[in-house]
């Protein structure tokens, strides 16, 4: 079998992805030329993918550490401690690739491979969040993408019983031929009864569970190998497909079994399959492992140790159980109708043995797997940034309708109603859901506690293009202020760094400053980021050839907790005769702003500045006032400024409510009501406790002001001396709901 | 002009569907399924002057929108 | 009253409405494996909602040839109660215990969305606590929910009067804008010939508290409970 | 011996998806698209002597579970 195997040399170590210093490197390491399966261990681990090569060095900035948390980066997720016992388990994940090749199956197994970070923690997920991106909705091919990965996000996340409780839609040009599938997913724990991927305990039995495997997914260059046996036709990798209801099985098994005590270590076999699991396992704990690949379950004929390694099939697990409990793990996973084989043990020499009917293909040290080269390439600040940077929005006309503006801010695709996606995902089962997709962050309790969790996503890739460090600092401030808005305690973060190819410097220079912008964000505001995923080469290569980026796009999820559930807030106006507060500064910019790209399709100009002090203030006074019961909603400014979010507050609720507002002149009355700027919070109070808001407010030491009451059927804004807007909410509630659902719908 | 259309997961690509409805029929008392795909039948009637044109259109159809390219392949009857 | 939750591969509401039984009803309540054929110890058995074998032939169809189903037969001529909603509707259907079937969304997609039901019949033991013409919230989430069964079925089901919630308007109109899946007559849920099995696509026990939005679900249970509690919204109504 | 089954809706039901499949076909380009209908082709492996015993088999299967008498009609092949 393996005598079919090419030899390793220096050029197949290219079509495998390793540079030619690397396979020196794996010479040196080996003191040997690896054999071809060897080659094809070390070209996974080493990859970008795994390996995190051209990114380590930066993520080294990120501030992982707080007295909540109880698993920083390193393992399948993060987790946090969060009272009464209880942890929550987060991690974002990234499938753009596979969903951009096949959307359906590729949105599902992205999420079937967060739901298994989270429980292979030992955590039960209770809810998923996806922040997506696409093209221009209005192409057809974009719709197929949307449709397709909605679909996919649907079918995995409702048959496995998770509900999807929020996330983003956003659309640029720039993703086109390149769309971005980010999704989360939040479990919860006993704090003392976190699992992790350790082979620990020499000795111990290997178990493979799950689904049986096959050639799904194995890395293109496997074709090289088939040109040299007769196996050429069925070698071609082929799609992941996604099976939830396997992975409905194997969550319940996993459990059960850790419940019983029965299970050692855990980890999922994602992408690099068994190579990543065998190797990572032991490197974790210090061990060594040695596998029989001839055990492992297989749903095709004649394939070699390289593709049993590397398959990528979904729903599988490599677990190490406690010696003498094996037939409890499989009466456990025979129970769930799964497959259960024990397929190696636990050793102590550090190496990894990999043995196919016996004859050893592969021997390893798992350090030398584990311990990929590190880069730090060069990065350089982008040409022409400066020039768009100094693009003066102001320079431009202003509307002739003010009305007419909104109207068509609040139906461009990417602030309009995603109402479209979200119906079509379960948004409650478990009965935790208090606030469902449709506020700035959603609401789940924890029975059994007085607690409950918000969790929001944000990431805005045309304030990363403009600034990279500002941006992505932007980016947390607004997934914390989301939480915060809703009543939440931010608590830690999980990061999604969706970028272009690291081997181009100016690339390399985004994330380098993009990094540093979620680091300053989140040691001011005192985040852990917890866990994350790194994904580059999101780029689509041009007719001319010119490789075309997407917009830098660091996804931000934050999680955060509410000491009381019942003390909550949503976005939306509550009934007539209410006040409205506006909350922070007054400095805002039309440079990236929704309103600049909906109207005049530019990409230009420079952000408003962020004071992390005072957004840490607004956002503290917020909960404050959510906490007390003074705020009837609490609603950040993001896309679409301040208009924006009061025509939000206006028409997202079960019933539709007007108001009318005054507020100072600016510059242009465009910037005043469009402009985008941090730290922005829209909250309205009950009149008869208004001076206790505003005793808060004096405490919290942060601009605010009363700008209008809620009331009637219209929505009024008076800028200076002139009405700018005046019009009926029914008008732009119209516009919102069919923004984005008439290009799917 | 009656024209069949078959459309089945490329070997190699896991059956979902197939592998649960094998394991549930085995456990209806029929041990004797050896194996189990399932895939779509579809059956459209074509305006066509002949069987020929019928099937050529079909074919087209299938490349644009019935088949799958990634996952599925097809077979015109 | 003692309860079971029926566990299908793949069921997912069990938990859902274990906890609404035992932590808002109070009531004794237990896990039934899909193999268990032994009933003897239960009032009601509930079928919930989820993907029972990943509903990837048909929903509910494995699931409706199952061990635990099979012994439902007798449960029910020695005067037990089952309450099957979402997939358990759609299992009860293809076991044969209540006419017809659901088929895929007239949409074509997944709807998670609250609805409102009109009751039509108040004499059945899960619906004798509500008003003939009760107006009822309550979230549904299935992409199979579009109720047919032929002519036939349809006139005895009316003539004998089994046909319990149909999806309606807020003030209760029975109108096509109102019906989310498609459903045969606005139908979202029906009786058996002795009134014993309910079968509904929409969730009592997403609305069995008033932080999930609204306690309209606790209704079905209370009913079948034979009591009612003095402050039910539906006594001001 | 491999047999093949298919299920289709009855002829009095109406067919949503395939209505949207011919729609989007005529979109497409196919107004010459009369009619279509979908179905489910399931292709069953069964151990048997002979193929009266595969077919007998994959009848009960088909009665037992694969086809839903209130909806669906099946043909073996
Ligand atoms: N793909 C999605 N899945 C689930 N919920 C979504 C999705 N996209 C948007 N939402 C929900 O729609 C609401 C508005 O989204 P968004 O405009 O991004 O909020 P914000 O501007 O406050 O971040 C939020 O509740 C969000 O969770
Ligand atoms: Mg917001």
């Amino acid at each position: 079998m393996t005598g079919s195997e090419p030899k390793a040399t220096p050029d197949l170590a290219r079509d495998l992805g390793l540079s030619a210093d690397e396979y020196d490197r794996i010479i040196q390491r080996l003191g040997r030329e690896p054999t071809y399966t060897e080659l094809g261990l070390f070209s996974a681990l080493w990859s970008e993918h795994c390996a995190y090569k051209h990114s380590r060095v930066f993520l080294a900035r990120l501030p992982t550490e707080g007295s909540r948390v109880l698993q920083g980066p390193g393992e399948n997720a993060g987790a946090l401690d969060i009272g009464d016992g209880w942890a929550v388990v987060f991690k974002i994940e990234s499938h753009n690739h596979p969903s951009f090749i096949e959307p359906l199956q590729g949105a599902a197994t992205g999420v079937g491979g967060i739901l298994r970070d989270i429980f292979t923690m030992g955590a039960r997920p209770i809810a998923i969040l996806d922040s997506l991106r696409f093209g221009d909705p209005g192409e057809p091919r974009t719709r197929r993408l949307i449709e397709g990965v909605v679909a996919g996000i649907s079918w995995y996340g409702n048959c496995f019983g998770c509900p999807t409780v929020g996330g983003e839609i956003a659309f640029a040009p720039e993703y086109g031929g390149n769309p971005l599938v980010n999704v989360m997913c939040i479990g919860l724990v006993r704090a003392d009864r976190i699992f992790r991927a350790r082979a620990e305990g020499v000795g111990n039995p290997v178990f493979y569970v799950g689904n049986k495997t096959g050639r799904d997914g194995i890395h293109g260059a496997t074709m090289a190998s088939a040109t040299f046996d007769e196996h050429a036709e069925e070698r071609r990798p082929t799609v992941q497909v996604g099976d939830p209801f396997t992975e409905k099985l194997l969550l319940e098994a996993c459990l059960e079994a850790m419940n019983r005590g029965a299970v050692v270590g855990i980890q999922d076999m994602g992408a690099a399959g068994l190579a990543c699991c065998t190797s990572e396992m032991p490197a974790r704990a210090g061990t060594g492992m040695e596998v029989e690949l001839s055990r492992v379950p297989q749903r095709e004929t004649a394939m070699t140790p390289y593709e049993i390694l590397l398959s990528e099939s979904q729903e599988r697990m490599l677990l190490v159980a406690a010696r003498g409990r094996e037939d409890e793990v499989r009466r456990i996973f025979a129970k769930w109708e799964l497959d259960a084989v024990e397929v190696g043990r636990v050793t102590a020499d550090g190496w990894l043995t990999v043995r196919h009917h016996g004859e050893v293909v592969a021997q390893v040290p798992v350090r030398a797997l584990a311990e990929a080269p590190r880069y730090e390439k060069p990065t350089v600040r982008p040409a022409g940034l400066k020039e768009l940077q100094t693009f003066d929005p102001l320079t431009l006309t202003e509307p002739a309708d003010y009305d007419e503006a909104l109207h068509a801010l609040l139906a461009s695709p990417t602030i309009a109603s995603k109402e479209w996606a979200y119906r079509q995902y379960d948004q409650q089962v478990g009965i935790n859901t208090l606030v469902l997709p449709g506020s700035d962050a959603a609401v789940l309790r924890i029975k059994g506690t007085r607690r409950a969790l918000a969790v929001a996503t944000d990431g805005n890739g045309r304030q990363v293009l403009l600034d990279p460090r500002l941006g992505a600092a932007l980016a947390v401030c607004e997934a914390a202020r989301n939480v915060s808005c809703a009543g939440g305690q931010p608590l830690g973060v999980t990061d999604c760094l969706n970028f272009g190819s690291p081997e181009r410097p100016d690339i390399l220079w985004q994330f380098a400053e993009a990094v540093e912008g979620i680091a300053e964000a989140c040691r001011a505001l005192e985040l852990p980021v917890v866990g994350g995923n790194v994904s580059f080469y999101n780029e689509t290569v041009q007719a001319k050839g010119t490789p075309q980026a997407i917009l830098p796009t660091p996804v931000i999820g934050v999680v955060g907790v509410l000491e009381d559930s019942e003390r909550l807030a949503t976005q939306w106006f509550k009934g007539a005769g209410h006040r409205i507060a506006l909350l922070g500064p007054d400095t805002v910019s039309l440079g990236g702003s929704e309103y600049l790209w909906a109207r005049h399709r530019l990409v230009a100009g420079a952000l408003a500045p962020l004071d992390l002090a005072l957004e840490r203030r607004v956002q503290a006074a917020t909960q404050a006032a959510v906490r007390a019961g003074l705020a009837l909603s609490a609603h950040d400014c993001s896309e679409g400024g301040l208009a924006t979010a009061l025509a939000e507050g206006c028409l997202t609720g079960p019933e539709t409510v007007g108001c009318t507002i005054d507020v100072p002149a600016a510059t242009r009355p465009s910037l005043a009501l469009f402009g985008e700027g941090p730290s922005r919070v829209v909250i309205s109070v009950e009149p008869a406790r208004s001076a206790e808001f505003e005793g808060l407010m004096a405490e919290s030491a942060i601009p605010w002001r009363w700008i209008g009451t809620t009331g009637g059927a219209r929505l009024r804004i008076r800028v200076g001396s002139t009405i700018a807007i005046d019009t009926v909410v029914e008008g732009l509630e119209h516009a919102w709901r069919r923004g984005f659902e008439r290009h799917v719908a | 002009m009656k024209i069949r259309v078959l459309v089945r997961l490329k070997p190699g690509i896991l059956d979902v569907q197939g592998a649960a409805v094998k394991r549930a029929l085995v456990g209806l008392g029929f041990p004797d399924v050896a194996d189990l795909r399932v895939g779509k039948v579809i059956e459209v009637d074509v305006d066509a002057p002949s069987e020929a044109q019928a099937r050529s259109r079909a074919d087209e159809m299938c490349r644009k929108l019935l088949a799958n390219p990634v996952l599925e392949d097809y077979t015109i009857e | 009253m003692r309860f079971g939750v029926v566990v299908f591969p793949g069921t997912w509401s069990d938990c859902d409405f274990h906890y609404v039984i035992s932590e808002v009803l109070r009531q004794p309540v237990k896990y039934v494996w899909h193999r268990d054929r032994n009933l003897d110890d239960l009032d009601c058995v509930i079928l919930p909602g989820g993907f029972s074998y990943g509903d990837y032939l048909r929903a509910g169809a494995v699931a409706g040839r199952s061990p635990v189903v099979e012994a439902l037969g007798p449960f029910i001529d020695r005067g037990g109660h089952v309450l099957g909603s979402c997939n358990g509707f759609q299992i009860l259907c293809e076991a044969g215990l209540l006419p017809g079937a659901l088929m895929r969304n007239e949409c074509l997609q997944y709807r998670c969305q609250s609805t409102h039901l009109v009751v039509d019949n108040v004499d059945t033991p899960f619906t004798r606590g509500l008003r003939p013409g009760q107006i009822l919230g309550m979230p549904i989430s299935h992409g199979e929910g579009k109720y047919y069964c032929d002519v036939a079925t349809l006139a005895r089901l009316k003539q004998n009067n089994r046909i319990v919630f149909r999806y309606a308007t807020a003030d209760g109109q029975v109108t096509r804008a109102a019906n989310p899946n498609g459903s045969l007559e606005n139908i979202a849920g029906i009786v058996s010939e002795e009134g014993t099995v309910l079968g509904l696509m929409p969730h009592p026990e997403r609305a069995a508290e008033r932080t999930m939005g609204g306690t309209d679900g606790l209704l079905i249970f209370q009913s079948l409970l034979g009591s009612l509690v003095e402050d039910g919204s539906f006594l001001k109504r």
